[in-house]
């Protein structure tokens, strides 16, 4: 692997575990500076969720990260080497899902594109497919065209294309927005199988500090104008998972209500660094 | 000329004409007869409208657009025989040949100069280009190489656009072409086609080949000055035939062509007096010999001057 | 309202204009090519056509040379038939054009927006379309005689298609939420117009108005060539009856950088009003 | 019940058309305006079926073989100078250059390089009717939604399927407008190429009806022309209602 | 105003508080029967959430209310009016917020458009929209176009097209999916403060059942295949709601179990009709 992006050049590189590395990341649109130094690790396995303001940039992080756009300044680097455009092994589900569903395809189809490249035969491609919608809970839509589904359904159709391409990376844009709350907690609870279960490495922007603080090894929060990273929390609340009981314990109140106030103020609270903040509700 | 019954009086028959000729060396005449002032000396002011084709030229007739016009006395009789209703008030051009060996005349069948074809009866099987198939020139190429003892059914005519005609020989898409005047001596005089045989019918020396022609609506209302066009145009004509510094002149200010293009240029001579039944049978019985027309038509039902 | 209506135009237009400059990665990203390569190219396909000339495989009669044939051009360009001419014919090709806008696109879109009106018109304008114009010269001729007015109508008849087709496809185009958003909020049907169907159908008619301005002047050439009206059609007429060559091609070549800037203007006009359009914008493709 | 209400729409205005004219002719004396009812009886007796044989296969192929190839071309160039934008605004000065340049100078040049068989002719016609294929090629390939090229190049979907899948179904409605314009023209330069080379065809069969002043047969001869347009683009239709059919349910 | 769908005709109508009458609404997509036989009053001035699965019919119900789409069967009526076109006093949200805007219009010229009617005061109309757009708080990107903003801007662009439209009654298909908990909360208490100043009725789609028991006078669960009403639920937790202390009580804890029970057994709990189902977390 490419290793000259380092500063120790000529050491052999440990069996580290930094997957993306983001450093000094900025990005304009025109004169319009929109992510200003972002520096972050993603490490090989984790969950990291992305929380922020609308419109602080957390998409265009993500499209920085997969390297759809070119960062204005600063790197993005997977294992080493810099990335320039969409790594093979990545997949991505967008935030504009609708737009990103060929309308002239069916849901099968649209799940079975992306595939065509690594899996030759067509039975195979269709088995991956139905798969990854059975998981979403669309069996029984396949043949349907996106246009003729619901908001909810299609966000699931985008969310099953990107785990039928198996990917090692995926980078989620506020991939449940659009699904109802039972739905949701299903496939929250898919994703951290697919990171638990098959080492997947997951980056996820939500809204939801509920869902970021649930399904996160790691929250980043984005703030501030324009956007730095406000903080960076470990959750520590282990692989294992609950909808019920790990949203009922007291580390889970803390994190959200920290996340919270972050975001609230773009900034780390006075006593940012403990959790010690004080539960809402 | 015989006078229509009730004809109008003189001071109320059309006096500007809108005539309608073809830019080439055939529409010669009538520019004659404007640039030398027969016309105006018969009272007749004429504007010569550029006609490609008797096709456009007829609608127009038919319309009132036109007055009169010149085209090929074989589309004429082909127009008259579907029942159209016009005639001939002047003769135009006359076939200037027999169709004797290497004669010059206003078109010509051409071959590639080191071509094996050298007579009329070489044509047969081969493919020959002409401007339309079943006029005029296509008759006559047939009229000479049966008279020549060949079997013109087994000739392959093909139709080739008339700027074409001496690419397609040099290129040898075809055997033999027939451009006309002033291309066919000029491309001779560059050694790129030779001279097989004119496109002139045996023995029709002198017998129309394009006619004046007009409706007969406009014929029974201006008798004087139809009377008079042909007058106009006759006496020019007596002054271009043979004279070729006279037509080479009005061919360049007119027809825009240019000195090299004359200089060894054929110029067809045009009728001087009006045509007789007799003339009109000899190409009827041709194109219905050639299929051009099913039913012979009677001369005199062609003629404008003897309604 | 009608004291508005200029003005949020200019609007738009200056959104149009600033957006093209400061628009960021989006349409500054876009690279436009310079005349150079433009050149080059022009400069490649004179040489080819130079050496084919030359060369033993065309007799240089038949194909005269580009040097031979712009010393033709140059010719024309000094006498005042050439210009008269080219003057004629754009005026004539200019309403012939007009007409088939003025008739083709709305009825395009009208055809085009309801399924009774598609279905309706399926059939005649299948078999009309067909029809070539060229044949029906002789009854244009008869009604019209070799006027400017016959010219047009066989402008109209041969060029309205494109405006018709592109339209009716364009009509079927619009983005149904989008209709509903206008339907919801009751907007007026002027601004219907104006803000849903003039955006939504600009790429299609725009290009339907590049093949019908293009076929217009071809047909307007035509009809003078053939139909004998004046025009450059019948000066390049009367260049092939002269066997002039060099002339016709100088003609032929007249017409083609006619279209050529006829077109460059459109496809700016193009730009322009649809800098929106992820065609413009260009985001990042590959 | 919906096909009869539908062939019902379809066929209404046509027949009024047609009623009108038979009706609005059937005294007429015009020359060139002969009634519809004899205009009928000669297509009819010239027609049916010999005239079909004689005349409209010939031209019949060579229309389909024109077409088909400028489809082929317009498609394939269309995407291809779709697809590299910096290319296309080089040379498109030299394609428009090419788009208005008058068919009495190509028509030499094509004569020259083809002859006059069926070879020039089918050359003309597709290169003619290419270019409202080809515009709109362009155009389609160039309006694919950014955010489903982002996907794409996301998932690393190959260049050859992004163009069967994405690129091409993308610009299909636009091809399909494009095609249905180059059929009038394949048409249009069908009829005048016919005047060259051995005679045949239906658009000879047209035009020297009209220079023998034969306007009944040349009036058959526009029916039969509008009779296989329609048949043209009936067979169109129903390749175009299978491949739009998500477009047009969609915006129904 | 037209009376002649009541059974009673004849009879004055009293001043009813019935504003949207459903009745008996049934909805086919071809042969697929979405909407069983749904029949529900939206009250004048009331808030109605309407929750349930993704892909129950909430977006296809919303369309019937306003009119865009023909019920296969059943009727809607708008003060005794049967609803054919959308209402001239109705507003809606899309769901499919990104597709709702126009490209070729700035986001300041988006929200203006519809006022363009009825005020034909330039000035008056931009000043308007500019209270509209400050509301949602893009007060900063009134020139920009909505392809240059992130999904939550666009999202509030479409909100602001509703609120400056002034309606008597805004249907809206989850119109806060895309933005951050804290600019949430801000909206959710802009269309509470619309609804109780200016008596604006509305009708939300959501997902988020927390949102849903906050915001409705009554919320609508829609379960079931075909979907029909599973249950109405009166919330009684007064006018004045705070996004802290309204979520805190007992009542709200109870109410948010309820849906979330009713929606996950796309049926009434055996408890339904109290409101003595336990509280989670
Ligand atoms: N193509 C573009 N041109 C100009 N500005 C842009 C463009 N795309 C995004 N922006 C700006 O960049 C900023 C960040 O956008 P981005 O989509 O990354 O936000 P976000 O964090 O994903 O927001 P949200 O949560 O609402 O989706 C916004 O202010 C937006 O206006
Ligand atoms: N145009 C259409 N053609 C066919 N089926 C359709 C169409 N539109 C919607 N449907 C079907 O109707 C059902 C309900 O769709 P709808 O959009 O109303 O759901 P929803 O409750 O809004 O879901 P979500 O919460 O995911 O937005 C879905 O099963 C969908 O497949
Ligand atoms: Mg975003
Ligand atoms: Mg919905």
């Amino acid at each position: 692997m490419n290793n000259s992006q380092t500063p120790l050049a000529g050491r052999v590189p440990a069996q580290t575990d930094e997957l993306l590395v983001v450093e000094n990341l900025g990005k304009s649109y025109g004169d319009h500076q929109v992510l200003g130094d972002i520096s972050v690790t993603v490490r090989s396995g984790e969950f990291m969720c992305i929380v922020g303001p609308s419109g602080a940039g957390k998409t265009t992080l993500l499209q920085c990260l997969s390297g759809l756009i070119n960062p204005t300044s600063g790197t993005v680097s997977l294992r080493g080497k810099v990335v320039t455009e969409p790594p093979a092994e990545m997949a991505i589900v967008f935030q504009d899902y609708s737009r990103s569903l060929m309308p002239w395809l069916s849901v099968l189809d649209n799940v079975m594109l992306p595939l065509r490249s690594a899996t030759k035969d067509k039975a195979e491609r269709k088995k991956k497919a139905m798969e990854a919608l059975i998981e979403v809970g669309l069996k029984d839509h396949v043949e349907k065209y996106p246009w003729q589904l619901s908001g909810g359904m299609q966000q699931r159709v985008a969310i099953a294309r990107a785990l039928a391409y198996a990917p090692a990376i995926v980078l989620m844009d506020e991939p449940f927005a659009s699904v109802d709350a039972q739905t949701r907690g299903d496939l929250e609870d898919l994703t951290l199988k697919l990171k638990n279960h098959l080492g997947i490495t997951i980056v996820l922007v939500t809204h939801d500090i509920d869902e970021a603080v649930y399904l996160a090894d790691r929250v980043l929060v984005l703030g501030n104008k324009p956007t730095q990273v406000v903080d960076l929390i470990e959750t520590h609340l282990g692989t294992e998972r609950d909808q019920i009981s790990t949203k009922a314990t007291r580390e889970f109140a803390q994190l959200r209500t920290r996340v919270y106030q972050e975001i609230r103020h773009g900034d780390i609270p006075s006593s940012a660094g403990s959790v010690a903040a004080p539960a809402a509700s | 000329a015989s006078a229509a019954p009730a004809a109008p009086a003189a001071a109320d028959q059309a006096k500007d004409l809108k005539v309608g000729a073809t830019p080439t060396l055939s529409g010669l005449g009538l520019r004659v007869a404007i640039s030398e002032g027969n016309f105006s000396s018969d009272g007749l002011n004429v504007t010569p409208v550029v006609n490609k084709s008797a096709n456009d030229a007829v609608p127009q007739l038919l319309s009132g657009e036109l007055q009169i016009a010149q085209m090929d006395t074989i589309t004429f009789m082909q127009a008259r025989s579907q029942g159209l209703p016009v005639r001939i008030i002047a003769v135009n051009g006359e076939q200037s040949t027999n169709g004797e060996d290497g004669a010059m005349s206003a078109a010509g069948v051409v071959a590639k100069a080191d071509s094996a074809i050298s007579s009329p009866t070489d044509l047969v099987g081969k493919k020959v280009g002409v401007p339309a198939i079943k006029t005029q020139t296509w008759m006559n190429i047939r009229a000479f190489v049966d008279a020549a003892g060949g079997d013109s059914s087994k000739i392959e005519f093909v139709e080739v656009p008339s700027a074409q005609t001496i690419d397609l020989v040099v290129q040898g898409t075809v055997d033999a072409s027939t451009p006309a005047e002033p291309l066919m001596s000029s491309s001779i005089a560059a050694g790129k086609v030779k001279l097989i045989h004119n496109t002139d019918a045996p023995g029709n020396k002198g017998v129309p080949s394009s006619v004046y022609v007009a409706t007969e609506e406009f014929i029974a209302k201006n008798p004087d000055t139809v009377t008079n066009f042909a007058d106009s145009v006759y006496a020019a004509a007596k002054v271009v035939n043979g004279n070729r510094e006279l037509a080479a002149k009005v061919a360049q200010s007119e027809l825009k062509y240019t000195p090299e293009q004359l200089k060894n240029a054929f110029f067809q001579t045009f009728g001087v007096a009006a045509t007789t039944p007799a003339q009109i049978d000899q190409i009827s019985n041709l194109a219905v010999k050639y299929g051009i027309l099913t039913d012979k038509p009677k001369a005199e039902d062609l003629l404008a001057d003897s309604k | 309202m009608s004291e508005m209506t200029p003005k949020s135009n200019t609007a738009v237009l200056a959104g149009a204009r600033t957006k093209a400059r400061k628009g960021g990665s989006a349409v500054a990203g876009r690279r436009r090519v310079g005349i150079g390569p433009k050149l080059i190219a022009i400069a490649g396909v004179l040489l080819l056509w130079q050496l084919l000339s030359v060369s033993p495989l065309v007799d240089s009669d038949s194909l005269p040379a580009p040097v031979t044939v712009f010393a033709a051009l140059l010719g024309l360009w000094g006498t005042g038939a050439y210009w008269a001419a080219l003057g004629t014919t754009l005026q004539v090709w200019a309403i012939g054009l007009a007409l088939c806008a003025v008739i083709g696109v709305p009825a395009g879109l009208l055809i085009g927006v309801s399924m009774r009106a598609t279905q309706s018109t399926r059939w005649v304008i299948d078999f009309f379309r067909t029809i070539p114009t060229i044949a029906l010269l002789p009854l244009v001729l008869l009604l019209f005689g070799a006027t400017s007015r016959m010219e047009i109508t066989m402008i109209v008849l041969a060029a309205i298609w494109p405006l018709l087709i592109q339209s009716m496809y364009a009509a079927k185009q619009v983005e149904p939420l989008l209709k509903w958003v206008f339907r919801v909020f009751r907007i007026s049907t002027m601004d219907r117009l104006r803000f849903l169907w003039a955006p939504s159908v600009t790429l299609l008619v725009s290009t339907g108005m590049r093949l019908a301005a293009t076929m217009a002047l071809l047909m307007t050439i035509a009809a003078e060539y053939i139909g004998g009206a004046p025009g450059l059609g019948l000066e390049l007429s009367h260049m092939e009856q002269a066997f002039k060559r060099p002339e016709v091609f100088a003609y032929a070549i007249t017409a083609g950088m006619i279209g050529l800037l006829i077109n460059a203007a459109l496809v700016l006009f193009q730009r322009r009003v649809l800098w929106w359009h992820p065609i413009i914008r260009g985001e990042r493709s590959e | 019940m919906k096909r009869l209400t539908s062939l019902a729409w379809e066929i209404w205005l046509p027949l009024v058309l047609i009623i009108l004219w038979l009706v609005l002719s059937a005294g007429s004396k015009s020359f060139y305006f002969p009634p519809l009812a004899k205009i009928l009886e000669t297509v009819n007796q010239l027609w049916f079926f010999d005239g079909i044989v004689e005349n409209m296969l010939p031209s019949l192929l060579r229309i389909l073989t024109g077409f088909g190839l400028a489809l082929l071309v317009g498609v394939i160039g269309g995407v291809l100078l779709g697809l590299l934008p910096r290319f296309e605004e080089a040379i498109r000065p030299l394609l428009e250059f090419l788009r208005s340049t008058p068919g009495v100078a190509l028509l030499p040049i094509a004569i020259i390089f083809l002859g006059i068989g069926d070879g020039m002719k089918v050359f003309m016609i597709a290169l003619a009717s290419m270019w409202p294929i080809l515009l709109n090629t362009i155009d389609g390939v160039r309006s694919v939604e950014p955010v489903l090229l982002r996907m794409a190049s996301s998932y690393r979907i190959p260049l050859k399927d992004k163009v069967r899948f994405i690129y091409i179904p993308n610009a299909a409605p636009q091809i399909f407008a494009g095609a249905r314009v180059a059929l009038a023209i394949a048409a249009v330069v069908m009829v005048v190429t016919e005047m060259v080379g051995s005679p045949g065809g239906i658009g000879y069969f047209i035009l020297d009806s009209q220079r023998t002043f034969k306007v009944l047969n040349m009036w058959s001869g526009i029916v039969m022309l509008g009779v296989l347009g329609y048949l043209l683009n009936f067979g169109f239709r129903l390749v175009e209602a299978r491949v739009l059919d998500w477009h047009n349910k969609k915006n129904a």
